[in-house]
């Protein structure tokens, strides 16, 4: 579905594990900057985000991934209303 | 066939196995030829030989289980294995005790060998868990894997 | 560490794993970090797709098990392992029954998986075993082994 | 022990599987011949005593492999009194 984003919609973002415990928090709605919609017609990307949340360091470390409701996705896929974002630091399961 | 489990407190693994079996014996109405089974452990002691307390398993609910999931239908597509087991444990896990269970069955042992392996590797790599060593009450996270 | 047996009756592998846990904990006082296994059941049909009556499976006293003995030390040697069983069955084995298992124990999953499957493959092409398959009151004698 | 074989000395020799059934029979004791000895002064080989007991076929097939007293060994090692040779057919276990 193609549908663009309400800037001033809310996407849920979800930081875990080491993330979690550098900014205090582990989930918050955030409202898409106007800005961030500017920079990006089809929606504000994880990127923007992250840069939007001041989360450290402000160019996202190469171990992070990003996961979009529940499915790794790409740094600069296109966020939709309702959408739920997670940035994860490096795996370590098994 | 997928059986894939998060286990919130310790498990028996053998006990994990016997129903499996069970489970195996139930649908199939034969025995496979061949089974891998992997089977980890929490180590007595951390990365830095500090003494373990506990190592802490973190997950993301829900795509945890999915990406489990996922990763195991690839893998028994790609060797055409029978069935796959995965039981991971979540939550504080103590030394010595049970942390991931994969077991594969399949026709042949290759592919059961090999699925087996490949499993593991990929939930260690793609599946979202954390783990965090305590060990004298500070807590470390961990950013990588044991090596191969 | 190795706990070899040859079994002349049907075993469960799980309670051979069970045993095996048992006795490792006993000896080691900890429980390994990683476990690979491998359970290899008779299959229902043979290799010309006629139904089996049973499998036969004829040895060597005394050599069989002294050959594999060798095997898994040198196996566990070359991969740093710190324990292996293996039971194989001997005598007529029906379908769907266990015919081998073999457990390694090491420290970090890549050597236990490695001297699991090479151990298999060495007591598939070095120990004197000479398997017979029976199917409707003829015997035939195999002369190699299914496929890796 | 460098001790030549006595040519009278029995050696046991054992078949398995198919070749046990081939010829019918497990076991035997067999007397080294004389003319075995004499191609051999350190003893006589199993490849000699395979021809010796008229094993099918005469030239011992590529999968068979020997054993003497329960190790594997070579087609012409050399046999002493009191030994126990085994011809061993393709192996297939596990």
């Amino acid at each position: 579905m193609a549908v663009s984003a309400d800037p001033a919609s809310p996407v849920q973002v979800r930081l875990f594990a080491s993330l979690r415990e550098a900014t205090g928090w582990s989930e918050q709605l955030v409202e898409l900057a106007a800005t961030a919609k500017g920079a990006n017609p089809a929606g504000p990307t994880p990127e923007q985000l992250w840069r939007q949340l001041g989360l450290q360091p402000a160019t996202p470390p190469a171990g992070v991934r990003v996961a979009i409701n529940q499915q790794f996705a790409a740094w600069d896929a296109s966020l939709v209303a309702g959408d739920e974002l997670a940035f994860l630091p490096p795996i370590s399961g098994g | 066939m997928l059986a894939i489990q998060l286990e919130a407190e310790s498990f028996e693994p053998l006990q994990a196995l016997a129903e499996w079996h069970q489970w195996l014996a139930a649908e199939l109405g034969l025995r496979p030829a061949a089974e891998s089974h992997f089977l980890g452990r929490v180590r007595p002691s951390g990365a830095h030989d500090a003494l373990l307390t506990a190592l802490e398993l973190e997950h993301y609910p829900g795509m945890t289980e999915t990406c489990i999931a996922s990763l195991a239908a690839a893998a028994a597509g790609r060797h055409g294995a029978t069935a796959v087991l995965v039981r991971h444990r979540i939550g504080l896990v103590l030394p010595g005790d049970a942390i991931v269970l994969v077991a594969v069955a399949a026709d042949r042992r290759g592919p059961a060998q090999r699925c087996c392996q490949e499993l593991l590797e990929a939930l260690k790599h793609e599946a979202p868990f954390w783990k965090r060593e305590w060990s004298q009450g500070v807590g470390r996270w961990i950013t990588g894997n044991t090596p191969l």
